[in-house]
């Protein structure tokens, strides 16, 4: 990383020139490098990761969409008021080369409030949150999971309210893909112009999948639960029967 | 006085078990509330959650999707897959504050007939104990 | 023009036989006695050792074979005839009259509905009743309807003819008469599979004396979900739900007076029945009586130990020596010798009393073995005379699969059904 | 635009009795696209038949939608008809109103007629997006291979050979015959096993068609049904083999016991030594067998199914040689299935062989005692322990997989069960074939057989082999899966979720994608729900296609209210 002109970027830096007043504590969105950096260039990458790159990367590693080879990872720890606005409750990437070690935060309080209500206002309160949004794209084209070219949620397959905003399907749908593979690093909900909490969303789809499947995303060596039959990986509890 | 709520029903049945189990219930002449419709699929696997949202979200009362017993698949571990991603649909329509019974999977094997009949006559009586689908009357 | 083969008897094992040869190209004529083909497996609730619904995976096959361009099925037909030698074999098929033409029917069982004549349900084994016009079961193929003409009251008495006025399609006819076909085959396959052997004929179980004994078979109908209980295990006796039952196996097997042979799948339909039994009423106790526990296919052993951990199954070692009523008519009490040193007799009282038959070719195959002029062996099975051709008769081009050779399971009949595909091409192709 | 065709069935009055079908009829024309729409007494006789046909000509339609009763059954026919109108048979579509409406709603006329207006509504939006459909069809190369020349390979070899069959057989070892080579006779037919041999050795040698490879391994194995290349390394050279078809027939192996003393005690042998022994005339004055060594017990707790029967054929040989010599079979249970078997048993009862049947939880003990070996065993009957004094015995194991099963397993991609056999498609109804289609199992590699179901393997899996070959060609349903690599991001949920291993991770057009094996693709669309770009697609079953069916039925219903 790089500043210029008040702005952070990240730095291309060849073999033997100096690094000079490279910025390593600032994070930087991931999915940028990834889109920018990464295909036009065929050598290593050094990425500053927070946890939650790490994690993301992993999951992008294990589908061999990113090859694992040519990402060197300087471990970026995320600060107090980071962890606060993320309500991030595994905010210390495996080696901390930078940055602090913050103590995790302790849940989503939203995600906690919702919880406890009964599901009329639930879905009083997401569909008061649906309503603002305006189908901008920017949930799905700021996050580091998010790997298709164009998104199914674009067409009117799926998604067949013509207008904005889109239908309860649109967030549904957006939900069961990142089930298996969100890192909850909120980048959707830092980008949402709309500020509709879908971290929150994302957090309370990921206690699901963790209850189902006793799975978490973000480990390169297990598989997510919806790619494996039930030979491969018993379920936990009774839900996969007969519901 | 208001007419008897009469929901609109979806159910997916694959090809080999289910679909045959509803043909078996109607060769047998079992009776039973008229308000399912029956969309054949190959496999219970090939139902994408999509359908499920969206059907949900555009105010279906009900989606079922029924498949082979596990073991039965004609496809060995489709339904597997099934049913791991029917489960998890039901927590996402949850979350968002829709009746996670709105969704059901079940398993219908093709000499199953009655057990066709038992699941379209709970699954109705059920929707029609939980109401119309509240996304009915929302407008987006 | 292809070659003709024609292959007797429509259950799994003629079916398998049927579909590989069309495969292979040559034109089948299957020709089956009852009004559809399925065969014994139609009749069965699940098979072992995996519980797989038998039915499900039977019926794709049936459907297959009606569908296949190069089968042509002969339903409600016998072989009234053979002559000349391979690879010029005369069949004479008769096509016995349905009465119904074929064509027209719908299989929409309007008639079925309004057949005023109730007679003994044989593809339920006896414990329901069906009509005089009917199908055999709901998955029939074809699915067109037979007027069974000893029972049916306007062939026998010129009375009634309802069903003839509800028929919208104008199928039945009174009047049809039984047709002769005349094939032209380079070979023959037998396929003719099993009966159960008269279990009352052993007098000491007291089948067709206690209502509450009954045999196998009808403990299968009586779990299908589609049988004449819609799957519910109630004593005959007096409808309750069985709580305690028995089976009893080698009856009239494995017994030099009745049938000295062992018929291959009782320890395991048993095992897989008192498996069953436990999804209907799951506090029930079964009891096995055996003399060995054969178990010697792909996880048989494991499925009999799975029954004896999991679904508390006893298995007694023992050849029960007879039955008796209880005191109050219901259930029965059974009388059989324990084991050891210190063995003695022990009386038990039962719910319900299963027995397992022995097993038989099929009523008929002793007649259709003298009409081809094949040999039997000493248990009355058709006789294969060579280990290297084990599914070669003993006349050239006569070829038989599955039980009607000897007592095997589904696999090994469907392994003899399409090996003896294989056999009849290399006949055809002029092998040896 | 498409032109819809809607033809209604009263099916007797099976279903116009309950639904109103002029009233249906009469809506399905308010639907996009359609055409027309008709009501037939019974569509499906030639007269019903005949006018569906006639307004497809007339009306110069392309799609047709018959709402009848069940696709299960009559699909083919109503295709049919519409092929011999000039359509696409993939330009049918199906409406259950029979099954699924006037049968199992009686009672309910206007409620079974809204649901038959919806169902139609349904179909006629499918029907809309159809698409012609060609159904691939795939060359057949026409030879087949055959691994393992022991009794089911050659007995698999030797009937394509006879149905001119070019075959390949490819066997490890320097000779042909497996384990019959140390057997001598075949039981329970008492058989000469020289004599079956020799028998197929003549069909063999004297068969241009026929090709064996002697100390030859598969080390390869590429391709699908009608085209696959194995490759084998035979005597150090490699060659390469271009197939059809490829059974696997690499049989089984003894297991060799730890228990009585075996390889301490002399005179404690396995029943293949025994084999040997009597095929050179060496015939023991008393012999005690040993059932179940090995088997049937925790840790290997399958029956083998035919060790029994080997001791039963052996018991007798050696009482047949010298009805004087005393022999024993000690046993679980007696598993002499079927007919030939039980008269073995009978036979061997009758002429002294004793038997004893021994608990898992009291084994016997085998011991040499002032010179000689004895078997101490428990007697229930008599509940004492008897001390058997005996020249041999004969420990009955049972038979296990081979060495290399995993590595043929792997190489093929086909599947072991627990117990390291081969695991066929389907036990019950598929015995000879493996999921992936084109490669077969025949023989002690899939489960221990006798040698009579072990011919009848081969020559079914030979059966399985010889129908692609002979048709020549491969056909697949147009209801296989198809991905757009332009759509693809490479995630491989597809490759994870398909059970036939059909699809690959690719380069298509210098970009990473999906590619669907047509000749691998069972039809199934696990890998269309997996995909979460809606790359994947199943023909005759498209998104679109459903989400139109959904569509329908929500503005028919819910959004008519």
């Amino acid at each position: 990383m790089r500043e210029e002109h008040g702005n952070v970027a990240p730095a291309l830096v060849s073999k033997g020139e100096d690094i000079g007043d490279v910025r390593i504590d600032v994070p930087y969105q991931l999915v940028n490098i990834l889109e920018t950096v990464y295909p036009w260039t065929s050598g290593k990458i050094a990425i500053l990761t927070r946890r939650c790159d790490e994690k993301a990367l992993a999951e992008l590693f294990k589908r061999g969409l990113i090859d694992e080879a040519r990402i060197a990872m300087i471990g970026l720890g995320c600060s107090k008021e980071q962890v606060r606005l993320c309500r991030c409750e595994d905010p210390v990437p495996t080696k901390v080369d930078v940055g602090e070690v913050s103590a995790p935060a302790k849940g989503d309080e939203l995600e906690a409030k919702l919880s406890k209500m009964s599901s009329e206002e639930r879905l009083k309160f997401w569909v008061g949150q649906f309503k603002k949004c305006n189908k901008c794209f920017a949930c799905t084209s700021n996050c580091p999971v998010c790997f298709c070219d164009d998104c199914v949620l674009e067409e009117r397959t799926f998604v067949s309210e013509p207008g904005i905003p889109p239908g309860m399907s649109f967030h549904l749908i957006r939900s069961f893909h990142l089930a298996d593979k969100c890192i909850e690093c909120g980048e959707c909900e830092r980008s949402c112009p709309a500020s509709i909490p879908l971290l929150t969303l994302r957090k309370t789809v990921l206690k699901d999948v963790k209850e189902l499947f006793d799975y978490t995303p973000g480990d390169k060596k297990t598989t997510s639960p919806l790619l494996t039959t039930l030979d491969d990986q018993p379920l936990v509890g009774d839900e996969c029967n007969e519901c | 006085m208001m007419a008897e709520f009469d929901p609109t029903i979806l159910a997916f049945c694959c090809n080999w078990c289910s679909y045959a189990g509803a043909d078996l219930a109607g060769v047998s002449r079992l009776q039973m509330p008229p308000n399912v419709h029956v969309i054949r699929v190959m496999c219970s696997a090939s139902v994408k959650p999509e359908y499920l949202m969206k059907a949900v979200s555009q105010g279906v009362d009900g989606v079922l999707v029924l498949g082979c017993h596990i073991g039965d698949c004609h496809y060995m571990t489709g339904n597997h897959r099934t049913a791991k991603r029917v489960p998890l649909v039901k927590k996402i329509i949850r979350d968002v504050g829709i009746d996670e019974r709105r969704v059901r999977l079940d398993w219908v094997s093709a000499a199953e007939g009655e057990k066709f009949q038992k699941v379209i006559t709970e699954f109705v009586n059920e929707i029609k104990g939980l109401g119309p689908n509240p996304l009915r009357s929302v407008r987006f | 023009m292809s070659q003709r083969v024609v292959v007797i008897g429509g259950g799994i094992a003629g079916i398998q036989a049927s579909l590989d040869l069309a495969d292979m190209g040559y034109e089948v004529h299957l020709v089956e006695r009852s009004p559809s083909i399925g065969g014994r497996m139609a009749q069965l609730d699940k098979t072992f050792p995996t519980n797989d619904c038998s039915m499900c995976i039977l019926s794709p096959k049936m459907i297959m074979c009606s569908d296949h361009e190069n089968i042509k099925l002969h339903t409600y037909s016998e072989i009234e005839s053979v002559s000349g030698e391979f690879p010029h074999l005369k069949v004479k098929i008769k096509e016995k009259a349905r009465r119904i033409d074929i064509n027209r029917c719908t299989g929409c069982g309007d008639c079925i509905a309004k057949c005023p004549v109730k007679i003994p349900n044989e593809f339920e084994e006896k414990l329901s009743t069906r009509k005089a016009i009917y199908l055999p079961f709901p998955q029939a193929v074809p699915r067109k309807v037979t007027i069974d003409a000893e029972n049916c009251r306007m062939v026998t008495q010129k009375k009634c003819g309802v069903c003839k006025k509800v028929c919208q399609a104008g199928a039945v006819d009174f009047d049809q008469k039984d047709k002769i076909v005349d094939i032209d085959a380079s070979a023959i396959i037998v396929a003719t599979g099993f009966d159960l052997s008269d279990a009352s004929a052993l007098s000491q179980y007291g089948l067709g004396v206690f209502k509450d004994v009954v045999t196998s078979l009808q403990l299968e109908r009586l779990l299908s979900a589609s049988g004449p209980t819609n799957g519910q295990l109630v004593r005959p006796s007096d409808g309750t739900e069985v709580k305690k039952l028995a089976f009893v196996q080698c009856v009239g097997s494995r017994d030099e007076k009745y049938h000295p042979y062992c018929s291959s799948v009782c320890c395991m339909y048993a095992t897989k029945e008192s498996i069953l039994v436990r999804e209907h009423v799951p506090d029930i106790n079964s009891t096995i009586f055996y003399i060995d526990m054969r178990a010697t296919g792909k996880n048989f052993q494991e499925f009999v130990t799975r029954a004896e951990k999991n679904y508390g199954v006893r298995y007694v070692r023992s050849r029960p020596a007879n039955v008796q009523s209880s005191s109050d008519g219901k259930g029965i009490l059974l009388t059989y010798e324990t084991r050891g040193l210190a063995g003695e007799q022990v009386t038990e009282g039962f719910d319900m009393l299963v027995l397992c038959p022995a097993l038989v070719p099929s009523k008929g195959a002793t007649q259709l073995a003298k009409l081809l002029k094949l040999d039997l062996d000493e248990d009355k099975f058709l006789k294969c005379t060579d280990l290297r051709h084990p599914v070669d008769s003993s006349r050239k081009g006569v070829l038989l699969c599955g039980f009607a050779g000897a007592p095997m399971d589904i696999p090994e009949s469907v392994s003899q059904a399409s090996g003896v595909a294989a056999r009849v091409a290399e006949l055809l192709e002029g092998g040896d | 635009m498409p032109r819809v065709g809607v033809f209604i069935c009263h099916c007797g009055h099976n279903i116009a009795s309950v639904v109103d079908v002029e009233k249906v009829a009469a809506y399905a024309k308010t639907l996009p696209n359609v055409i027309v729409a008709e009501h037939n007494l019974y569509s499906c006789s030639e007269e019903g038949l005949g006018s569906i046909k006639k307004s497809i000509e007339k009306n110069k339609l392309d799609r047709v939608v018959v709402a009848a009763c069940t696709p299960r059954t009559h699909e083919p026919l109503f295709r049919k008809i519409c092929e011999q109108a000039g359509i696409n048979k993939y330009l049918f579509e199906f409406v259950n109103i029979r099954e699924h409406v006037s049968w199992i709603h009686a009672k309910e006329p206007k409620a079974a007629t809204e649901k038959a207006k919806n169902l139609v509504a349904m179909g006629v939006a499918k029907a809309a997006l159809l698409e012609p459909q060609q159904e691939t069809e795939s060359s057949v190369i026409p030879r087949a291979v055959v691994i393992g020349g022991g009794l089911a390979g050659l007995t698999a070899a030797s009937s394509l050979i006879a149905q001119n069959i070019e075959t390949e057989l490819i066997e490890k070892n320097n000779e042909l015959g497996g384990i019959l080579t140390n057997v001598s006779v075949i039981g329970p037919e008492f058989e000469d096993s020289k004599k079956l041999l020799d028998n197929y050795a003549k069909r063999l040698m004297g068969s241009p068609k026929a090709h064996i490879h002697l100390n030859s391994k598969v080390t390869a194995v590429k391709g699908f049904i009608g085209n696959f290349e194995v490759t084998i390394n035979e005597n150090g050279t490699e060659k390469k083999i271009p197939a059809g078809a490829i059974i696997v027939a690499t049989g089984a192996r003894e297991l060799v016991p730890k228990e009585y003393g075996f390889g301490s005690l002399p005179g404690v042998i396995t029943q293949l030594e025994l084999e040997k022994m009597l095929a050179k005339g060496q015939v023991p004055k008393s012999a005690v067998f040993i059932q179940c060594v090995g088997s049937r017990q925790p840790g290997r707790e399958y029956c083998s199914r035919i060790c029994c029967n080997v001791s039963l054929k052996n018991a007798l040989r050696i009482i047949r040689a010298n009805p004087k010599s005393s022999v024993s079979i000690l046993h679980r249970d007696i598993m002499s299935y079927g007919t030939a078997s039980e008269r073995l048993y009978r036979e061997a009862s009758e002429k002294g062989v004793k038997f004893m049947r021994y608990g898992l939880d009291s084994p016997a003990k085998v011991s040499k005692r002032d010179g000689h070996l004895v078997v101490d065993v428990y007697d229930e009957t008599l509940d004492e322990i008897l001390g058997l004094e005996t020249d041999l015995v004969v420990l009955a194991t049972p038979m296990t997989s081979q060495e290399d099963a995993t590595d043929v397993g792997k190489l093929l991609k086909v599947p072991l069960d627990k117990n390291g056999f081969f695991l066929e498609a389907h036990v019950k109804l598929r015995p000879v074939e493996f999921a992936t289609d084109g490669i077969f199992i025949c023989g002690s590699a899939r489960w221990p057989s006798s040698a009579k179901e072990v011919i009848c393997q081969g020559l079914a899996a030979a059966a399985k082999a010889a129908i692609p070959i002979r048709r020549g060609k491969v056909v697949i349903e147009a209801i296989t899966a198809q991905s757009d690599p332009e759509k693809c991001a490479a995630c491989g949920n597809c490759v994870a979720a398909c059970p036939y291993e059909a699809i690959e991770i690719t380069t298509i057009n210098g970009k990473m994608a999906a590619k669907v094996n047509e000749a691998l693709c069972k039809g199934c669309g696990a890998c269309v729900a997996s995909c979460p770009n809606d790359a994947m697609q199943q023909r005759g079953f498209t998104t679109n296609q459903l989400s139109a069916m959904i569509d329908a039925l929500i503005k028919s219903t819910v959004e008519g209210t």
